[in-house]
């Protein structure tokens, strides 16, 4: 019986347990909950998984009412991927989180912080799991609004104007999102997706169907950061709490990447994306576009919790790369990436997470020299940041290995050495990081700064870990991400 | 002990070796020696590897399948064993040479600089070892990375910089390049083993043929083709043991070897030569050849000019590679082994001197050879190797390499061959015979030195003693390499 | 082609974009604010306008029968005017710190300080 | 109201804004009675007029009531985002059924089971009610955790000071005896309409929504007039804090007894012995749970900003 209620128990634990959290009102409680109600996330994340390989897409009818009437959860394999990343991001960085957030945040704003975290997760698992799309929209608003909660609780005063700006413009991405459903539904009358989708083609030439695919492309594309659309991501994650800037690394934009992935190429069959839209022809340039300036960009920062968030935009920029080759081998580069970034990505904030705790800043000049003062922490950057570049034997190696397979595949050469010199400009900023943390002598020499201590230092390696892991043994993301490519292709092969 | 075991042993032991010297961090005499028993039984491994391939065996061993038919696995064939034997053989050389060194020297971070000597070793076995070319690939990163901390050693500003350009040239060659080529070569081939013969003839556009050759060739970063050959005078920042095993031997080894690799197992070097792609990457060689030489007559500074002659040195054997017939390639083989010697040689000397005087620049060392002894003597059959002469080592590689060249009746090879030993002559020779009978300028200074630490001078003594024989028994490296186109 | 009987859509796409106007123009936090709710409100109506059936009746059933409006985007724009006020709040909460840690919620002064 | 929207965007006087933006929010929901949708329209007249306004006022009461005019620069910027935004939105109306047009996709697919069977299936005439509480119930429940993730945000931010230092001065208003009076007065019969609208809500228009709405608006009357300090004595903020937490949970349990009772996730059919008892029971549960969020959320909203004090 509880197997067959799982679609409902992966939303529904973390939406109850917020409200419990703020009621507890107690940080390690509160804490504690989050943590246990993450990892049964994801547990439960990982069932479905197993579930819908075993015996294909699972449907769950909210409410007893079979969709169109009611509100169904879908799950396939693309999504029950995604599940899965997002629930154990969540849960790794919460077990990360205790004394991190204890140091960055007021003792009593830490339940708040944890009640947020949960509803983030809410909104987060709601969007990627649902079957409709104004559900998708009411989720969307959850974990936007508790993200613009979560990044201005740290005590920085910028990351008030950070979470400003991102609740402007995310709003402004989530009306487009409401437009464009309006003019779907008028269209065809349904909400849900399966039945948009085959709704959709009968009357897909018409001018309010384009109009609704481009108005929730933008919308997508914004909440997604995907180039130039991003402005608002840098400074989010720079100035949010650490552990924040971990989970939304990890899950927030994987997310709304999922969603570019789910409308492109289910909801909008992809032929009417890219043949009859021709999306792939601004996608492309654009993302090729975000990859450079972004990475450039980076190169000059000297936060680097805000140098990782612009390297986020341009990791984004290789997963919309993927979309936009438009074949089973780009779609699973996407895929691919969208779960190796995820682990990268929440382990460098992680990483950050430490440093910050023992040294009070994550600016580069304060950071001089931690290499033999904290040196688990800073091995620990160092296969992040060589697994962000792409070097063999981590995650982001078999990411760009797919990639560029895929980009030869169209035989666009052009793109794929594209992709290498990109990874070149990650090296740069990177190891501008190396280079200071080991070889500059301390600021301040006088300071005593101590490792971090293991409650930080073992989920941060747990997530070193899985980049070596996932790195090597390839079978599960490779494998999932090529089924939920051929499903999102429509090729039954 | 079977093959199959010695092979991966040969791989781990060194990391076993980086992991017992990282805890023994504040024993240094118990930590060097850890270091000397790491070398020594990693020679002894490679050495039992030996028997199996001589009889025509490849021990291969499996460990892991990283994309559904593309895993991490190892196989020794002929070249691969030539060159973990010189490798791992000098590697034991050099440590008895650094324990002199760095303790002379009163270096900082000692306990770093010997891990990850050993985990470079450990990657030069992969290297040497790999069954295919990704697996070759990963090992290369490796190497480029562990010795990164060894080439920015010393942590000035000047160290950075140079750490920075090494690190720089190399990866964004292997990344931009060699991996684009690599991906390129499975999506053609479906494959990246090394398979004798080659894997792309039938897979391949010949058209695209040079161009795919170029990015194999200039990705090899290693091998120092111009003009990505700056990370090598760069990595003259390090300390002088890490230049001479790592930029004399392992590193730049590395390279040379991917090149014959790749040029005998993944294009063939039937299909390259009935496709007569290599036209242009010859005459790169042969440019590279020649500048580097003349690059090094200008330089004073010793080890600059013996990092140039190295960039030299290593375009004989992408030449080499590049005539493609196995005549030329059993020279470029065999150049592999007997420049190694030299070489190593050479920098041992360079390291030796500036223990004892603390000089780096050639035009004060004259008359130092009179003071030592050992070490000018070393360096005099060094370096008359390096430019060929008997009875030293350095002969049998550039004689086939010139049969070779006339073989694939390429005359304009000869003379550049011709040509470069004399401007070898030209760069090499002044060194010692300054040392010898040139006037110092400050006489009493002169004669106040004495010869290096005992370990650093027995170490170059062995080195300069192996060029010799190499001279007079070439034959188990000759039918080493004779050994790899036996079956083609 | 029925051109009058889009001249509905037509004003909501004139609020709304006055709506978005406010919002990209303004550099005053509140003002942002304020647009943000204008450009909802006007997607509020055009939902409502998509429901709209000629001749028909609030959805509330009767006896007799009749022709009713379309209740679903009631159900759904009842949803988003919540979420609207929602972000409203939150939104005006943020620009209230804001004016309390940089004493302006004007968008470029905030920027000059903290550059 | 167009008229109304451009004034909007023209003036400085933040005040004035605040104020175009009410008279503009109540329009709309006269427009939304016009298009037969009454549930919406009494709760923009709610919400968009009443509480955004409160909440509005309440933050430039805070802050500043002064802008500074529009950048040229920034003027051309917005314009070009405007008019190509809605250039797009216009052609992509040109194939939209035309206003009213019964023949609409909309009308024809997916509403009728809505309109023909929600009778038998559910048993409340106001449709809105049964695709809000039932059909659609999953929604709502979202809707109420994004209210209480705002409640939740701006206690975060602004946080509830413990002892209450009012921008609304303690004394309230209480020297006017008239607001006084004339407030007793009104109260009961707020509070009281706000119980008929939360019970009522499956006949007519209303529900949870509407009616939290309304006894908040009560209450914040009462603030206003009795000032800050009575208002929290009558209503601790932690107690409203966790009568907000409780709606939602109240929502998401019901949906558990579902589960428990073998039914699906928000299955209320199961949760009587006959289908249409258990919608019932079910409905007036989740309302009851949405108002109580709603309410409790609008008020500790008022308070977080009637009590805010700038740090140091």
């Amino acid at each position: 019986m509880i197997s067959a209620q799982l679609p409902a128990l992966q939303v529904v634990l973390p939406l109850l347990a917020g409200p419990v959290c703020l009621l507890l009102h107690h940080p390690r409680l509160s804490w504690a909950l989050a943590t246990a109600v993450s990892w049964l996330a994801f547990f439960i994340s990982l069932a479905l998984l197993d579930q819908v390989l075993s015996s294909g897409t699972i449907v769950y009818a909210l409410g007893g009412w079979a969709a169109p009437w009611g509100i169904e959860y879908r799950v396939d394999e693309i999504n029950a991927f995604v599940l899965l990343i997002v629930s154990g991001i969540s849960a790794i960085t919460l077990a990360f989180a205790r004394n991190s957030i204890e140091y960055e945040i007021r003792a009593e704003r830490i339940h708040i912080l944890y009640t947020g975290w949960m509803l983030c997760l809410t909104g987060l698992l709601g969007i990627t799991i649902t079957g409709d799309v104004f559900n998708v929209f009411v989720f969307l608003e959850i974990a936007s609004l508790s993200s613009y909660l979560l990044i201005s609780l740290s005590r920085d005063p910028r990351s008030l104007t950070a979470a400003f700006r991102y609740l402007v413009l995310g709003t402004i991405g989530a009306t487009f999102i409401l437009i464009g459903i309006a003019l779907l539904y008028v269209m065809t009358g349904t909400l849900n997706m399966f039945d948009l989708s085959q709704r959709i083609a009968g009357v897909s030439d018409s001018r309010t169907v384009k109009t609704a695919f481009i108005f929730l492309s933008v919308g997508i594309a914004l909440k997604a950061a995907v180039f130039p659309l991003h402005l608002w991501l840098p400074n989010a994650y720079a100035y949010a709490p650490s552990a924040v800037s971990a989970l939304f690394a990890g899950t927030a934009t994987k997310v709304a990447v999922y969603l570019l992935f789910r409308f492109f190429f289910t909801v909008f069959d992809p032929q009417f994306s890219f043949d009859v839209m021709q999306l792939d022809r601004l996608l492309l340039p654009l993302a090729l576009v975000g990859v450079f300036v972004a990475s450039v960009t980076a190169i000059f920062q000297t936060d680097v919790k805000r140098m990782l968030g612009y390297s986020s935009v341009a990791q984004i920029g290789y997963m919309v790369i993927g979309m936009s080759l438009v074949s089973v081998l780009g779609v699973t580069a996407g895929i691919l990436h969208l779960f190796n970034h995820a682990l990268m990505k929440a382990a460098l904030f992680v990483v950050l997470g430490c440093v910050v705790f023992r040294i009070g800043s994550a600016r580069l000049e304060d950071m001089a020299g931690i290499g033999r003062a904290m040196p688990w922490t800073a091995g620990a950057f160092v296969i992040g940041g060589l697994s962000l570049v792409g070097v063999p034997l981590t995650v982001g190696f078999i990411s760009k290995w797919y990639l560029i397979l895929a980009a030869l595949e169209h035989g666009w050469w052009w793109l794929a050495a594209l992709v290498l010199i990109s990874s070149l400009l990650a090296l740069v900023y990177i190891w501008r990081v190396i280079e200071v943390i080991y070889f500059q002598p301390p600021s301040d020499p006088s300071r005593e700064i101590a490792e971090a201590p293991a409650t930080l230092l073992i989920p941060t390696w747990l997530l070193i870990v899985a980049n070596v892991y996932f790195g090597i043994d390839t079978s599960l993301t490779v494998g999932v991400a090529e089924r939920a490519a051929r499903l999102l292709m429509g090729d039954a092969s | 002990m079977s093959p199959e075991f010695a092979t991966a042993l040969a791989v781990f032991l060194p990391l076993f070796g980086a992991v017992g010297i990282a805890l023994l961090d504040r024993h240094p005499n118990p930590r060097e020696t850890v270091t000397l028993v790491t070398a020594t039984a990693l020679f002894l491994v490679v050495c039992s590897v030996a028997p199996a391939v001589y009889r025509g065996d490849e021990p291969a061993v499996h460990f892991l399948e990283l994309v559904p038919h593309l895993s991490l696995a190892l196989r020794v064939e002929p070249l691969g064993l030539l060159f973990a034997l010189i490798a791992s053989g000098l590697w034991i050389v050099t440590s008895v040479y650094s324990i002199g060194y760095m303790r002379g020297n009163n270096e900082s971070h000692q306990t770093r600089f010997y891990v990850c000597f050993a985990v470079a070793l450990s990657a030069t076995m992969g290297v040497a070892f790999a069954a295919n070319m990704l697996t070759l690939f990963i090992f290369y990163e490796v190497l480029t990375l562990s010795t990164y901390p060894l080439v920015a050693h010393k942590g000035t500003d000047e160290a950075k910089r140079g750490g920075r350009v090494y690190l720089g040239l190399l990866l964004s060659t292997s990344i931009g390049f060699l991996l684009l080529a690599m991906i390129w070569t499975w999506f053609s081939a479906g494959t990246l083993d090394f398979v004798n013969g080659g894997i792309l003839r039938d897979t391949l556009d010949p058209s695209l043929l040079p161009l795919m050759l170029a990015l194999y060739l200039f990705g090899i970063g290693k091998a120092a083709l111009m003009p990505f050959h700056r990370w090598l005078p760069a990595a003259m920042v390090a300390p002088t043991p890490v230049s001479a095993l790592l930029h004399a031997v392992a590193v730049v080894k590395a390279g040379v070897f991917s090149v014959a690799k790749v040029t005998i197992y993944i294009f063939g070097i039937d299909f390259l030569r009935d496709a007569e792609a290599t036209t242009f990457m010859m005459w790169i060689a042969a440019f590279t050849l020649i500048a580097a030489s003349l690059v090094a007559m200008t330089k004073d500074n010793l080890k600059a000019r013996l990092a140039y002659s190295t960039v030299s040195q290593l375009a004989y054997i992408t030449l080499g590679a590049m005539l493609v017939n196995t005549t030329a390639l059993i020279g470029a083989g065999m150049h592999i082994a007997t420049h190694a010697f030299g070489k190593i040689t050479l920098f041992f000397c360079a390291g030796a001197i500036y223990l004892a005087t603390h000089k780096t620049e050639i035009s004060d060392m004259n008359g130092l050879g009179r003071a030592m002894p050992f070490t000018y003597g070393a360096m005099l059959i060094g370096a008359l190797s390096i430019i060929g002469l008997p009875p030293l080592g350095g002969v049998w590689s550039k004689w086939y390499l010139a049969i070779g060249s006339l073989e694939a009746g390429q005359w304009a090879m000869l003379s550049v061959l011709f040509i470069s030993s004399l401007l070898n002559i030209a760069y090499l020779l002044p060194i010692p015979i300054r040392g010898f009978f040139g006037q110092s300028s400050d006489r009493g200074e002169t004669n106040a030195v004495r010869e290096a630490p005992l370990p650093a001078v027995i170490a170059l003594t062995f080195s300069a003693l192996g060029c010799l024989v190499l001279f007079f028994f070439p034959g188990p490296l000759y039918r080493l390499m004779a050994l790899v186109f036996a079956g083609q | 082609m029925e051109i009058f009987g889009l001249y509905n859509y037509w004003i909501v796409v004139v609020l709304m974009m006055i709506g978005l106007y406010v919002v990209v123009a303004s550099g005053n936090l509140i003002k942002k604010i304020v647009g943000l709710n204008i450009f909802q409100t006007s997607v509020f109506i055009l939902y409502i306008s998509i429901g709209k059936l000629r001749g028909g009746t609030a959805p509330i059933l009767l006896e007799e029968p009749a022709a009713y409006s379309n209740p679903l985007p009631h159900v759904l724009i009842l949803t988003a005017i919540v979420v609207g006020v929602a972000t409203t709040a939150l939104g005006l909460a943020l620009a209230v710190r804001i004016y309390g840690a940089y004493g302006t919620i004007e968008e470029e002064e905030i920027e000059e300080q903290e550059n | 109201m167009t008229a109304t929207a451009i004034a909007v965007a023209r003036i400085d006087q933040l005040f004035a804004a605040v104020m175009l933006f009410g008279i503009y929010s109540l329009l709309s929901a006269a427009l939304f009675v016009v298009m037969d949708a009454v549930d919406v329209a009494f709760t923009e007249a709610a919400v968009g007029a009443g509480i955004a306004i409160i909440l509005m006022l309440g933050a430039l009461a805070l802050t500043t009531r002064e802008q500074r005019p529009v950048p040229r620069r920034r003027h051309w910027v917005a314009l070009a985002v405007v008019v190509a935004t809605g250039s797009g939105l216009i052609y992509g109306t040109l194939d939209m059924p035309s206003y009213g047009d019964p023949g609409a996709p909309a009308h024809l697919h997916v509403i009728p089971r809505y309109l023909n069977q929600s009778m038998a299936e559910i048993g409340i005439p106001n449709v809105v009610t049964s695709v809000l509480a039932s059909y659609r119930g999953y929604d709502t429940l979202g809707e109420i955790v994004v209210i209480f993730t705002a409640a939740v945000g701006v206690i975060g931010r602004l946080g509830v000071a413990p002892e209450i230092t009012a921008l609304v001065k303690s004394g309230g208003m209480q020297h006017h005896l008239i607001l006084r009076i004339t407030a007793k007065l009104m109260l009961p019969l707020i509070m009281v309409f706000a119980l008929y609208v939360q019970f009522h809500g499956d006949f007519g228009p209303g529900g949870g929504f509407q009616a939290g709405v309304i006894f908040a608006s009560a209450f914040i009357l009462y603030g206003l007039v009795f000032g800050l300090e009575d208002a929290t004595k009558v209503a601790p903020p932690p107690v409203v804090h966790v009568i907000a937490a409780a709606g939602v949970l109240l929502f998401a349990l019901v949906g558990v007894a579902g589960l428990f009772l073998g039914g699906n996730y928000l299955d209320y059919g199961v949760l009587a012995d006959e289908p249409t008892k258990g919608q019932h029971l079910g409905i007036m549960l989740v309302e009851l749970g949405v108002g109580m969020t709603v309410a409790a959320s609008m008020i500790s909203l008022f308070f977080a900003y009637a009590s805010y004090k700038p740090e140091e």
